[in-house]
C-alpha cells in the first residue's frame, strides 16, 4: 500500500506525516510524531490508554486511522498542561496518589477533561460511568473518582473567578 | 466501490472494523469513508419522523432533544454501546450492518419499526430494520449497496419505548441477552399496539409477536407481564458461549422483557 | 547499629507522611518512558508466531517465503536457540515455553518469531510461515487432567516414582501438623466442602514490551518493562549463551506487574532476532498475546474438612488442593497448602498440594500466588462452621486465630502477628453496622501472606549541593520512589525534596532480587537505611576532620554532625560542599540480604446486593482493614489495599480465562475478560494497622499482596448471605449464582 | 544439635520424616550436613529453599547462627507477585 499523506493539527501544532493506510491515529502519533503519552494497552478500544481529543470528542485513537485525521485538531496529554503550568486534573491526580503505575493515567487525565468540559460538576456516579471505558489495574478506582471530584471543584472557581474578573473589567 | 476486484469495506465510526482489521479477521483491499458524504452526519427531522444518517456517532444521538423525547428506548440503546470513546465514533447503522446478534441498538430498532434507507446500484430503498441481518455476520445487503440513514416514525401520543440489556459488567460490555419493547397506549392506558424484539438469543434480533399480542389490551398487570416472559423465552434459540448459557440467556431474556415493558409502559403514561 | 535490622521504635518527622512522588510529573504529562516508549536508530519491529493448537506435534516449520519477503531482517526458531534437552529442568522449561522445541504445548504457544522494517512487513511475514502440526488431544480442566486416561501434558514428568507411567500430577506436596484424623474423631461439626475457581490473569494494561540490541562482539542491552531487570538479565544471558556482564538491562517505568513481570517471555526472542539481524529489535506483545501466552495464575480445585467442637474451637483441619501449572511443572499447589491455614491456631493440621500440568500457559505468581484460591475455600468453610455452630463470623475466627507463639500450620512458630488486631477492628467497624437493604448480604473473610525480603543493594551519593541521589534496583510499581526518598531523608535529616530516587540498570549497581513477595519497601527501605547510615559515617569522619577531632566524638542529628561538648556543628550541606578538599566524594552503599519480612495478614468486610431475577452482583461497600507493620506513605498503602481488593472482586465476580472445547482460549481480551470498570465499584475503605515488624529498622511489612487473598471468599460469604445460597465456584458469574439460586430454589420447594 | 522440621516435598528427601537430627552453628553448616547425610536433598537444596529460625524465615542468608535449642524448619522457597 501507498502512503498516504496528512495534514493536521496536533496539541494547536500544525503537522505532517505519511503513513500507512492500516495504521491508526494511535500508531501515528507514537511512531510517527514521537508522542508517546497514549498508550496501547488493547488496541480494541476496550481500555481507553490511548484516549485523545478528535475534535474535542474523547475516542481511543487505536480505533481511528491515521489517514481519517486529515484537516482535524487533536488533543493529547502532552497538550495539557498550559506551559509550566499543570491543569488541575493533573495536580489533582499527583495530591491524591491517584497513580500507581501510571501507565493508564495519560487515557484517565483525557477522558476526565472530556468529562468536566461537558459537566462541571459531576456526581460520583457521573464520573464512575463518564471513566468508565478507562481501565485501571492497580487503584480500584477509589483515588482517581477523588481527583476527578477535586479537579472538578477548581475548574469551577477558576470559571468562577475569570467571570468575576472579566465583570470587574 | 461495487467495482473493486478485491475486498472492500466501509468505514463510518470504525470501532468494529478496525478492531476486525487488527484480529486479522478482515484484510481490507480497500476502505471508503463514508464521513465526508454530505449530510450521512446529520439528524435530520422530516415530515415522517426523523432520518439519521449512517455517519452520526451515537454520541450525538442523546443531544439531539426531540429524538431523545420521541424515541428513548433507541437512544438509550445506541448509547449503551461501549463507553464514551466509544460513542464519540460508533454508529447505530454500524452497529446494524456488523449483524452481531448482540447488537445494542437493533432491539430497539425493532421494536420501533424503524427502516434502513439503503442506496445501491439498483437505486434507493427502504427496508425493515429486522429484515437488515439475515445472521451473524451476514446481512441481505448486495454488493455496492450502502445504508445511508435509519428513519424512525413520528410518535403517536400516549407512546414509549425501552431497551434493557443484561451485562456482567455495569459498563463496557457485550449485551448476554437483551430486550427492546415499544408500546403505544388508548384509552384508560390500556395498551393498544406493542412490539418487541429480543437481542442475543439467537442467530439474528428475534421479533416476538406473540410477546406484543400478550401486553396488548392489558395494563401490564402481572399476569400480562408473566405472559411476556413466557413468550419471550419460547422465542429464544440462543447458543451457550463464554457470555452465557443457554439456560441463562433464555430465562433472562424474559425478565429484561418484563422490565422494559414496564419501561416503556410507564414512559407512554408520562411517567419517567 | 550500621547493619542492624531490629526494630528501634524511634520517632519519625517525614515517614509517614503523604508527599507528592518524585515521578508523579512525568507520569501525568505522558513523559514517563514504559516498555513500549523507547526506539533506537535503525529498529527492527519483532512478532511472534503463536500456535493455534492447545497440543500438537510440530512436524515442520518453513521459513523459506517469509526470509525472501522484502524487508524480512531475521526469521527464528527454535531450531535458532540453544537446546537445553536434558540439561537443568527450568533452564529447559523457561526457553521451551518462550519458544516451542517440537511440541506446542497451548494455544499461544510460540512457535517463530520474525524482525522486519515495519510491522506490516512483519505481519505479512509471520503469514508466510508455514507450521505443519500433528493436533494431539488437550487437557485444559484440572479435575480432567488427574483422571487416568487424560492426555499427558508433559511425557517426561512423573510423580515421585521415576518408573511410573507419566502423570498430569508433577509434584504432591504435604504440609501440617497433629494427628487429623485424631482430631476430626473429637470434632462435634464436621463440614465437608469442594472448591472450584478459574484462572484469572494479572490484567496489567501496559502489554510486555521490550527494545532489545545486541550486536556480534556479544555486547547487548535490553530496554523492558519488568519486575525485575537482574533476574531479566541473568536468564536471557543464560539462556542466549551470554555473559552477564555483557548485557545491560535497564527497567522502564513498569505499567503493572503484579507477579506478570516477574518471569521472561518475548526477551530472550527478541535479543535472538537482534543478534541474527545485528540490529536493534522491538517487540511488543499484543494484548491478545498477553492473555494467550503469557502467565495467568492457576485453576483450581480444592476439598476442604473442618471439624469443630460445640464450643467453637477448630480441632482438625484438611484441605487437598489441585493447582493448575500450565504445560510446564510449577510450585502452585505447594505454595496454596502453605498459606491454606495460616490463619489459625489449630492442633491438628493437613494441606496436601497438587502441581497439575494442563495445556494452558505456564502459570506465573499473581499477587500473593495461591493464596486467594486457598482462603477462598478455607474462609468459606470457616464461615459455614461458624453458621453451623450458631457463632458469629468474627467471634469464631477470633476464637482460632493464630496468635503470637502459635505454630503456623506451614511450619514456623508465629512472632507477634496482626490477625486478631485486625479482626478487633472489623469488629468495631462502622461497616459491621450498616444496614442492608434488600437483596443484600454481609461476609467477612481473612488473608495471610508470606512476604519475603532478598537480595538487595541501594547507593546514596551525596552531591556537593547537599542533595542526595538514591539508586535503588528495585522498581517502582507504585510509588515505591516517594517511600525510598522518604526513608533516606528521615535517616539523614533532611527535607524530602533534597532526595532524587533513581532506578538503577544492571550495569551500575549490584544485584537486586525481583520486584516481588511484597519486598520492594522492606528491602529496598532497609538497604536504604543501610547505605545512608554508611554516608552518615563518612559524614562524620569528614566534620571530624574540619574541626581536627576524634569521629567518636561526633554524632549526626537532625542533618548535621555535632562535636561532642561544644557548640559546634556542620550541616550534610556544609560538608557536602567541602567535600572536594576533605577527601573527594561522600557516598553510601550497602548490600543485604533482607530478611525477617514479616508476615502479613488482613480482614475484608464486603456487602454486595444480589439480583435475585438475573444472579447479577454489585458490591455496594467494602473495607479492607490490614496490618502494615509501618506505612511509610499511606496514601500508596491504602492504594495497595485498594486495588488488591479491586483485583479479587473482579477474580470474585467475572473474571475467567474460557477455554473451548477445541482448547482454545475464547476471551484474550478485555471485552470478555471483564476487569472491572469505575462503574463496578463502590469507594474501598481502608483501615491502617500498624504492628511493627520486629525484623525491620522501621517496623516494615509488606503490604503489596495480602489485599487479594481476602476478597473472594469474603464475597462468596455475602453472597452466600444476600442470595441464600452457598457458592462454591469461583467467578461467582451471574449465570452460576443464577444457576445456584434455583437450584436451592427447587431443593426448598415442597414436592408433589 | 538441632532439630530440622522438613515440610513439602523436603520430606521425600529424608524418607518421608517430618524431623532430623543434625549438626550445624549456622544455617550453612545446617545445610552441608543435611547434604551429607541426606544426598538426595542436596538437589533440592539447590532449587532453592528457606530455612525458619525461631519463626523468622532466612532464604539467602546463610551465615545466620543457630541459637541453642531453636525452633529449625525447612521449607519450600517461595514465589510472590
Amino acid at each position: 500500500m501507498k502512503g498516504i499523506a496528512v495534514s493536521t493539527t496536533v496539541n494547536g501544532d500544525a503537522v505532517e506525516f505519511v503513513c500507512d493506510a492500516r495504521e491508526t491515529l494511535l500508531d501515528v502519533l507514537r511512531n510517527h510524531l514521537g508522542l508517546t503519552g497514549a498508550k496501547e494497552g488493547c488496541g480494541t478500544g476496550d481500555c481507553g490508554a490511548c484516549s485523545v481529543l478528535l475534535d474535542g470528542q474523547l475516542v481511543c485513537s487505536c480505533l481511528v486511522l491515521g489517514a481519517e485525521v486529515e484537516g482535524r485538531e487533536i488533543e493529547t496529554v502532552e497538550g495539557m498542561a498550559d506551559g509550566d503550568r499543570l491543569h488541575p486534573l493533573q495536580k489533582r491526580f499527583l495530591e491524591h496518589a491517584a497513580l500507581q503505575c501510571g501507565v493508564c493515567t495519560p487515557g484517565f487525565l483525557v477522558a476526565a477533561k472530556a468529562l468536566l468540559e461537558r459537566n462541571s460538576n459531576p456526581s460520583e456516579s457521573e464520573i464512575r460511568y463518564a471513566l468508565a471505558g478507562n481501565l485501571c489495574r492497580c487503584t480500584g478506582y477509589d483515588k482517581i473518582v477523588h481527583a476527578v471530584h477535586a479537579a472538578a471543584g477548581d475548574l469551577r472557581r477558576q470559571q468562577k473567578a475569570r467571570k468575576k474578573r472579566k465583570a470587574a473589567g | 466501490m461495487a467495482g473493486e476486484k478485491g475486498k472492500a469495506y466501509l468505514l463510518a465510526g470504525g470501532t468494529d472494523l478496525l478492531v476486525r482489521m487488527r484480529g486479522d479477521f478482515i484484510d481490507p483491499d480497500l476502505i471508503v469513508d463514508i464521513k465526508r458524504i454530505p449530510g450521512i452526519q446529520e439528524i435530520r427531522k422530516t415530515a415522517s419522523g426523523f432520518s439519521i444518517g449512517a455517519g452520526v456517532p451515537c454520541a450525538m444521538l442523546g443531544r439531539d432533544k426531540a429524538l431523545a423525547s420521541a424515541w428513548p428506548g433507541v437512544v438509550e440503546a445506541a448509547q449503551l454501546i461501549g463507553s464514551d470513546q466509544i460513542q464519540g465514533r460508533c454508529t447505530m447503522v454500524g452497529n446494524l450492518c456488523n449483524a452481531s446478534p448482540a447488537a445494542d441498538s437493533v432491539p430497539a430498532l425493532v421494536a420501533a419499526k424503524a427502516k434502513a434507507v439503503v442506496v445501491g446500484p439498483g437505486g434507493r430503498r427502504r427496508v425493515p430494520v429486522e429484515d437488515v441481518v439475515t445472521g451473524p455476520g451476514r446481512t441481505s445487503l448486495k454488493k455496492g449497496d450502502i445504508v445511508v440513514a435509519i428513519e424512525l416514525q413520528k410518535r403517536p401520543p400516549k407512546s414509549g419505548d425501552a431497551y434493557l440489556r443484561f451485562t456482567p459488567r455495569t459498563e463496557m460490555d457485550i449485551a448476554v441477552c437483551s430486550a427492546g419493547v415499544s408500546l403505544t397506549l388508548g384509552a384508560g392506558n390500556v395498551v393498544k399496539q406493542a412490539r418487541v424484539a429480543l437481542g442475543a438469543v439467537a442467530p439474528t434480533v428475534v421479533l416476538v409477536p406473540k410477546a406484543a399480542r400478550a401486553l396488548v389490551g392489558t395494563r401490564l398487570e402481572d399476569d400480562a407481564l408473566m405472559k411476556l416472559a413466557a413468550a419471550c423465552e419460547a422465542a429464544c434459540s440462543p447458543i451457550a458461549d463464554k457470555r452465557g448459557t443457554v439456560e441463562f440467556r433464555t430465562e433472562v431474556a424474559g425478565v429484561m422483557a418484563r422490565r422494559a415493558a414496564v419501561m416503556a409502559y410507564d414512559r407512554a403514561r408520562g411517567k419517567r | 547499629m550500621a547493619n542492624d535490622s531490629k526494630f528501634t521504635n524511634q520517632k519519625f518527622k517525614l515517614v509517614g507522611t503523604r508527599v507528592m512522588r518524585p515521578d508523579g510529573v512525568d507520569k501525568v504529562t505522558g513523559r514517563a518512558r514504559y516498555g513500549a516508549d523507547a526506539s533506537a536508530p535503525g529498529q527492527l519491529v519483532g512478532a511472534i508466531l503463536r500456535s493455534p493448537h492447545a497440543h500438537a506435534t510440530i512436524r515442520k516449520i518453513d521459513t523459506q517465503k517469509a526470509e525472501k519477503l522484502k524487508g524480512v531482517k531475521a526469521v527464528i526458531t527454535s531450531a535458532d536457540l540453544p537446546d537445553f534437552t536434558g540439561g537443568e529442568g527450568e533452564l529447559y522449561n523457561v526457553l521451551e515455553n518462550c519458544m516451542a522445541r517440537g511440541r506446542a504445548l497451548y494455544d499461544g504457544h510460540a512457535v517463530a518469531a520474525v524482525a522486519a522494517v515495519d510491522a506490516e512487513t512483519a505481519r505479512r511475514a509471520l503469514k508466510l510461515i508455514k507450521v505443519d502440526y500433528k493436533v494431539l488431544p488437550h487437557v485444559t480442566d484440572v479435575d480432567l487432567a488427574i483422571k487416568p486416561g487424560a492426555p499427558v501434558v508433559q511425557p517426561g514428568v512423573k510423580t515421585k516414582d521415576k518408573k511410573a507411567a507419566p502423570t498430569n500430577v508433577a509434584n504432591v506436596t504435604t504440609y501440617g501438623h497433629g494427628d487429623v484424623e485424631a482430631g476430626f474423631g473429637k470434632a462435634d461439626v464436621i463440614i465437608e466442602k469442594s472448591y472450584k475457581t478459574e484462572q484469572v490473569h494479572q490484567g496489567y494494561i501496559e502489554p510486555h514490551a521490550c527494545l532489545a540490541s545486541v550486536g556480534p562482539d556479544g555486547h547487548g542491552e535490553l530496554w523492558v518493562t519488568t519486575q525485575g531487570p537482574f533476574a531479566y538479565r541473568n536468564w536471557c544471558a543464560t539462556l542466549l549463551g551470554m555473559e552477564m556482564s555483557q548485557l545491560k538491562v535497564t527497567s522502564s517505568e513498569i505499567g503493572g506487574g503484579f507477579g506478570g513481570k516477574t518471569h521472561v517471555w518475548i526477551e530472550p526472542i527478541a535479543l535472538a532476532l537482534s543478534r541474527k539481524a545485528n540490529r536493534p529489535v522491538k517487540l511488543v506483545m499484543s494484548r491478545e498475546e498477553v492473555f494467550r501466552a503469557s502467565g495467568p495464575t492457576s485453576p483450581t480445585s480444592i476439598d476442604v474438612r473442618l471439624g469443630a467442637t460445640r464450643d467453637g474451637r477448630i480441632v482438625a483441619a484438611d484441605a487437598a488442593m489441585r493447582y493448575g501449572n500450565g504445560a510446564f511443572p510449577g510450585i502452585w499447589g505447594e505454595v496454596g497448602a502453605m498459606a491454606a491455614w495460616a490463619c489459625y491456631d489449630i492442633e491438628n493440621v493437613r494441606s496436601v498440594g497438587y502441581e497439575v500440568l494442563l495445556n494452558r500457559p505456564k502459570v506465573a505468581a499473581y499477587r500473593a500466588p495461591s493464596a486467594p484460591m486457598a482462603a477462598f475455600a478455607v474462609e468459606s468453610t470457616v464461615t459455614l462452621m461458624a453458621e453451623a455452630l450458631g457463632m458469629d463470623p468474627v467471634e469464631f475466627r477470633l476464637k482460632n486465630a493464630a496468635r503470637e507463639g502459635t505454630r503456623a500450620s506451614y511450619g514456623p512458630t508465629y512472632g507477634p502477628i496482626g490477625i486478631v488486631p485486625t479482626l478487633e477492628a472489623v469488629k468495631k467497624h462502622p461497616h459491621m453496622r450498616a444496614r442492608l437493604g434488600k437483596n443484600q448480604g454481609r461476609g467477612v473473610a481473612c488473608g495471610f501472606w508470606f512476604n519475603f525480603g532478598g537480595q538487595t543493594c541501594a547507593d546514596l551519593i551525596i552531591d556537593v549541593d547537599g542533595t542526595v541521589g538514591l539508586s535503588v534496583g528495585t522498581v517502582d510499581v507504585g510509588g515505591a520512589r516517594a517511600s525510598l526518598s522518604l526513608i533516606a531523608a528521615e535517616e539523614l535529616g533532611i527535607p524530602y525534596e533534597e532526595v532524587r530516587c533513581n532506578i538503577a540498570d544492571t550495569a551500575s549497581l549490584g544485584h537486586n532480587d525481583m520486584t516481588d513477595g511484597s519486598r520492594g519497601t522492606f528491602s529496598s527501605g532497609m538497604a536504604t537505611i543501610f547505605a545512608a547510615r554508611d554516608a552518615i559515617e563518612q559524614l562524620r569522619v569528614r566534620a571530624a576532620k574540619a574541626w581536627g577531632i576524634d569521629v567518636k566524638n561526633v554524632s549526626w542529628k537532625d542533618g548535621k554532625a555535632i562535636a561532642k561538648g561544644k557548640r559546634k556543628s556542620l550541616t550534610l550541606k556544609e560538608i557536602a560542599e567541602a567535600s572536594p578538599n576533605t577527601g573527594g566524594p561522600i557516598s553510601g552503599h550497602s548490600q543485604v540480604v533482607a530478611d525477617g519480612a514479616g508476615v502479613s495478614f488482613a480482614s475484608h468486610i464486603c456487602d454486595v446486593e444480589v439480583d435475585p431475577e438475573t444472579g447479577g452482583t454489585k458490591v455496594v461497600r467494602y473495607t479492607v482493614v490490614q496490618d502494615a507493620g509501618k506505612a511509610v506513605h499511606p496514601d500508596y498503602v491504602e492504594g495497595q489495599f485498594q486495588g488488591g481488593a479491586a483485583q479479587g472482586i473482579g477474580w470474585a465476580l467475572n473474571e475467567e480465562y474460557v477455554y473451548g472445547k477445541d482448547g482454545r482460549l475464547q476471551n484474550p481480551g478485555f471485552l470478555d475478560y471483564r476487569i472491572p470498570v469505575c462503574s463496578d465499584l463502590p469507594f474501598i475503605d481502608t483501615q491502617i494497622l500498624e504492628i511493627p515488624n520486629p525484623n525491620h529498622p522501621y517496623g516494615i511489612r509488606g503490604v503489596g499482596e495480602t489485599s487479594i487473598v481476602p476478597p473472594l471468599a469474603a464475597i462468596a460469604n455475602a453472597v452466600s448471605d444476600a442470595a441464600g445460597v452457598r457458592m462454591t465456584h469461583v467467578p461467582m458469574s451471574p449465570p452460576r449464582v443464577l444457576a445456584a439460586i434455583k437450584a436451592s430454589r427447587a431443593e426448598k420447594a415442597p414436592t408433589g | 544439635m538441632p532439630e530440622v522440621r522438613l515440610f513439602g516435598g523436603l520430606r521425600d528427601a529424608v524418607d518421608g520424616a517430618e524431623s532430623v537430627r543434625v549438626e550445624g552453628a549456622t544455617i550453612r553448616e545446617l545445610l552441608q550436613s543435611l547434604g551429607r547425610e541426606y544426598p538426595r536433598i542436596r538437589e533440592r537444596i539447590g532449587q532453592g529453599i528457606a530455612v525458619s529460625i525461631d519463626g523468622v524465615i532466612y532464604r539467602d542468608n546463610w551465615d545466620q547462627p543457630i541459637p541453642e535449642g531453636a525452633e529449625v524448619g525447612l521449607l519450600l522457597r517461595i514465589a510472590g507477585g
